[in-house]
């Protein structure tokens, strides 16, 4: 048992399970946020695909302020917008291919418009005529997600389910600076790193959860250094800057695809409005701050670069504005037509088979609602909101 | 919404402003008292309720945490160990959900487990039910999951007085507490001087909210108003109703609710959460187990239906509502009698 | 303790075995089926349940997960919505709790919330209950908390054969089933030919076990064979005891339950979990609600007190045996009858 | 809100909010995990520490046998032995000063009894008669955790509790390599590093999560480089030279108490026993890979250090090896006692004050007794088994 009975035995070695595994080293992100936009790097990117994204900027800020619009007009219940970090939604779209699955969590409806989603379906939880507005396999855009990170292994189940079919499908998923500290964020990146599975994580730190400042929530070099416990590169980019967003992640979405496995990539952005219209952010951040964050706005980035690359002129501005318009007031027409509603449907979904208690429920409401219409034979369901 | 501090007089107040007096009450009053959650600092909470209280007791007392259910709840339980009062705000009712193996294998145990060694004063607030139009997961009623885990107390008020008497109570209690806050009562006002609480005679005893003699209503949160409205509605009807508000689902008040059964000899029970295995099951049962003949009907339920909550524009499909209630008291097995 | 494959003839077979020759046809059968948990692979699981299964289906069917219970159920989802069959293994009830987030918010609901786009096919499979002398957090009985969480099934064998079957029908589910696996009959064995299971009616049907007439026991799982012993000593008393196994808590067999009271006119359920908050309030409530005017006294309940499981020396205490189910049939008003 | 509308608001700057924060350096943990035995670090050596430390690994080994042996003979429902790591477990308890508080996980009980704790009352839980066996306060050693790493956030919550009363207390926390890929793991370190809170993190990597080894638990460089995603250094050491743990768990402790702030460490080391002697270790290992760890024995290291200093002669060795008896035959002998048992103790700490609910129960519980007691008035509780 002891040295003293098996002489010789003592061997100042490294213990016997030790094999120095992953080199940390690439593993490591830059220091400073990546950054395309304003550098030399910019001259070399593709001009059709900055206008694209020029594009989706535009209808994407439009987009957030119609929505907000909707808002205080009692069309939406609530809506959190993603103003200012338009630059991570259209890119984390854009990065995806046709077959490839996209994760958003509660903010993340332009990623999802952006990505062909309609938006009037896209805002059906926010309006709160149903929960998800949409069949997910449609556009491979998994639920809006509420409870934060636990989406994360969602996506790592799939994209490994995937791979297992041997199908060339990456998930891409989103999650905030705040849905990092959730266990769920943890497992999510664990699982994913020891199955390898082909999975983007996008964390948009936009600088609060709720009122709860960055530095409330971590004490990390960054959050991109998260990924570094997991054995997969943790990746740092300028989050309002559209080109190298997209750049970073179409990068990351490549090597999913090519059996690379998981990467971690925290874009710095800020959230321009509210956390949701019902938040009052005064409380928690000052005018100036927000201020500092307009100088580095995303589509006046990408602007700037457009301009001095002569591939933006006002026509092209008006353009853009005039389509974005369009979209505003198709949603704005659509949004204001009542849904129908059908309170039965309360019971049609729960189960594959409705349940002898479920039918018994559902003739009470049936009932119920029977009964109301002949007292008040003239309001039709979908109107009474 | 007016976030404006309580004043000791009689005035009107609203539920939130009543937690929000208790929280600041028991802070001034007991250093161990420690709040903590997502947002209850600079932001007072998403219903601010903890408003004003970083400002008054400073950041140690008062902390916004990282974003971690389960590591608010654990962090917690470790300032218990240490002899802290901690209050938990946990900012929606489905938001608590990733701390409960953190509640059901530790807060509720570690005193049993250690021999009354380790007790857990730790309250746990809860904002709870739905009727707010907030969209999924954000309206959940969850108190069946804290009624089967012993070692729990399980509270929840109904009326402003009893927002700031069963906090202040729960906060004290050696014993851990789910104190669950009615989402959707927490703007209802009333007169209240809490200089002079009205009297709350502690965590575990009912109240008679109306006498009555025909049945009983039994509820407690946010069906207490529609239970009230039902019984002055049921007047028209010839019943004259008995309500009981529970106030604590645990302990549970057997001898209030029993007493008002055997002497009303109906009974319906009311309350937001899905009826099979919800709470109304285990109550329905004890007050048949304790009151069999003097049951001129079977105790009956009105509950949320057996389904995820819905979205907003469908909840008040979902939610017993007062016809649903005089239904189930038309129920009761009236010409029996005559 | 014995893994040996089960040969297909009649012969003794364990309860874990049956489990494990389920899995194994059913991954034989439909592709789409994989399993995953902690020590699912080269061990077999810590009760063998998965034995031999990444042997014949390799690792990529049969998976060793990090050891985190959300992430492991977190990922299933995300396999189930890519049209996988995900079988998930909770290493002990207790362990389960870290999952409930992904449970109640995700699993329960999906299917509801994308209007049936998104089903959930997944079995989680959970070793339940006590009686095995494990440790602290290795005995609870947890199904109150599944019972509460509408969307999903919730299922548990006492027999060899309905090991079998059920778990069969709960993989083959398009719904989530929470599949409790009582540990104290694992090694229970009978007589079993899993060449010709026998009729498993699906999920959602209870089983009369023994018919009698003079009262209806009904219990499920591990307190089966409790209830059988006391139905067999109940003859010497006189009593002529019904035993129901429910079989399926969810959905809730009404029709078999209530028929056999009505028969009877007098019930008794039994069962492991805490009564307070526990399943049989809710089946006691149902069974008054729909046959009060049959019953001769109140359905009465034994249960396990309300309290943490106790530790190993101590659970016999705790646990439901046959006198305490004597004495409640005893406590059931046959004096009444005289 | 464009550039167009803000002409010269263009600046290529990186996003207003980043700062880089903690420098990820000296996070990171060494390549190799430090060793001191055989080294000539080892010369420096406190020769008294040393000598203690080596009675206490004697005292650890044999204690693990005679546990062992009590669940052969019934004594103990289970045990999970730390048999092979015990310069771990003498070493975390060594490190601490005695206002400290010990975390322990179900393997520890080692751990508590170096600590200073009774060993009957540290197996008590495995015994069976009561869960926790030891007032925590007592010796400052939290209950045995069963539920993996959910020690870990009340170690954190105690060591924030006591800085904010202005106590000296430091809190180590006791781990597996499992329980790294619980999100309570995460959660906790996360809340640790954001409140500089004292606590030291240990993590006993030992291969194995009962049968899954390492490789399918984490793919990160070493779990000692899940530090650096938290702000707080790593530190990765060899866990079975006892001078090498003792002395980072020492500094680290030192640091914490110093208001440095928390640290993660990685000891690596070996099970020898199988996870429990319920446990069929041969399932997924081999002898061949428990044979190479024989050569690497926490104890047989020390002892060979000892020996070259010559502070190890054979009166030494064998005065600690009868110490070592004298504790075993002592736990023998109790432990073959039957504990006293109350039945009605299962309702006396479920509240502070019992509910009527309960009292009922007990009521119920103490006629049954009494009954039993009356058809076998011979059988006294506590013998029936
Ligand atoms: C599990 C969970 N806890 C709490 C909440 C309530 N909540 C909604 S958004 C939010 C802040 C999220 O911050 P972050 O992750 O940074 O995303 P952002 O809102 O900034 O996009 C909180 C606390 C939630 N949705 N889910
Ligand atoms: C939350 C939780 N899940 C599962 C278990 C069951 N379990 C007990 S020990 C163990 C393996 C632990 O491995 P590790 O953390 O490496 O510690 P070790 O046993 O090697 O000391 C497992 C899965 C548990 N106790 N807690
Ligand atoms: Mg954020
Ligand atoms: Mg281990």
């Amino acid at each position: 048992m002891t040295v003293l009975e098996q002489p010789g035995s003592y061997r100042p070695t490294p213990p016997p399970a030790w094999r120095p595994r992953t080199d940390p080293a690439p593993l490591l992100p830059d220091a400073e946020p990546y950054r395309v936009l304003g550098t030399e790097a910019a001259g070399g990117l593709d001009a059709g695909l900055l206008l694209r994204l020029y594009g989706h900027l535009v209808r994407g800020r439009r987009y957030n302020g119609q929505a907000t619009a909707l808002t205080r007009q009692g069309r939406l219940a609530v809506y959190p917008s993603s103003a200012g970090q338009e630059a991570c939604e259209v890119a984390a779209a854009l990065a995806l291919q046709e077959q490839d699955w996209l994760f958003p969590s509660y903010r993340d409806t332009l990623a999802a418009v952006a990505r062909g989603l309609d938006p009037v379906q896209a805002l059906t939880l926010l309006r709160g005529d149903w929960h998800t507005g949409y069949d997910p396999h449609e556009h491979r855009i998994a639920p809006l997600c509420t409870p934060l990170a636990t989406q994360l292994p969602h996506a790592v189940g799939l994209a490994h389910a995937a791979r297992l079919k041997g199908d060339d499908v990456v998930a891409l998923a989103m999650v905030g600076d705040g849905g990092t500290s959730e266990g769920d964020f943890h497992e999510a990146l664990n699982f994913a790193a020891v199955w390898r599975a082909p999975v983007v994580f996008l964390v948009q730190n936009n600088g609060f959860a709720i009122s709860v400042p960055l530095a409330k929530q971590t004490a990390a070099p960054s959050l991109a250094h998260k990924a570094v416990g997991y054995g997969m590169p943790g990746r740092l980019v300028d989050g309002n800057d559209v080109a190298a967003v997209h750049e970073v992640l179409t990068d990351a979405v490549r090597r999913a695809r090519e059996g690379g496995g998981p990467t971690l990539v925290e874009a710095v952005t800020y959230r321009m409005d509210a956390h949701t219209n019902a938040d009052d952010a005064t409380r928690y951040r000052s005018e100036a701050e927000v201020d500092t964050w307009r100088g580095h706005d995303p589509i006046a980035l990408l602007e700037q670069e457009l301009t001095e690359r002569k591939l933006l002129d006002a026509s092209v501005v008006a353009a853009e504005r005039e389509a974005a318009e369009r979209m505003a007031a198709d949603l704005r027409d659509r949004m204001n037509q009542d849904p129908p509603l059908d309170p039965m449907d309360l019971f049609t979904h729960v189960y594959a088979q409705q349940t002898a208690q479920l039918r018994e429920q559902a003739e009470m409401l049936r009932a119920e609602l029977a009964a109301a219409a002949e007292a008040a034979p003239a309001t039709p369901e979908g109107a009474q909101r | 919404m007016t976030t404006a501090p309580v004043r000791a007089e009689a005035r009107s107040a609203s539920m939130a402003q009543a937690l929000n007096r208790a929280l600041r009450d028991a802070m001034a009053e007991d250093p161990s008292v420690h709040v903590l959650g997502e947002d209850v600092g600079a932001l007072g909470g998403v219903f601010r309720v903890t408003d004003g209280l970083v400002k008054e007791f400073g950041e140690d007392r008062c902390t916004d945490t990282p974003l971690a259910e389960a590591g608010i709840l654990g962090t917690a339980v470790g300032m218990a160990m240490y002899g802290l009062r901690p209050v938990v705000e946990m900012q929606f009712d489905a938001f608590a959900y990733p701390s409960f193996e953190q509640l059901i294998s530790h807060v509720a145990r570690m005193r049993n487990r250690t021999r009354g060694a380790m007790p857990m004063p730790l309250t746990i607030r809860v904002p709870y039910g739905g009727g707010i139009g907030g969209v999924e997961h954000h309206s959940d009623s969850s108190e069946a999951y804290y009624m089967a885990t012993p070692g729990l107390h399980v509270v929840t008020p109904a009326t402003v007085a009893d927002a700031y008497g069963l906090l202040r109570a729960a906060i004290a209690s050696d014993d851990p507490v789910v104190f669950l806050e009615p989402k959707r009562l927490y703007w209802s006002k009333a007169e209240w001087d809490p200089g002079t609480p009205e009297a709350v005679p502690g965590i575990g005893r009912a109240a008679v909210r109306r006498r009555g003699t025909s049945a009983t209503l039994i509820t407690y949160g946010p069906s207490l108003p529609v239970c009230m409205e039902a019984a002055e509605a049921a007047t028209d009807e010839g019943w004259d109703l008995e309500v009981v508000d529970l106030r604590s689902l645990v302990p549970f008040d057997e001898e209030t609710v029993c007493a008002s059964v055997r002497r009303t000899g109906r009974a319906v029970i009311v309350h937001e959460s899905t009826g099979f295995g919800g709470p109304g099951g285990e109550i329905a049962a004890r007050i048949t187990e304790r009151c069999f003949h003097h049951l001129e009907a079977p105790v009956l339920r009105v509950a949320g239906f057996d389904i995820p909550y819905p979205p907003p524009m469908l909840e008040r499909h979902h939610l017993p509502g007062v016809d649903r209630v005089l239904d189930a008291v038309a129920r009761l097995q009236w010409e029996a009698e005559s």
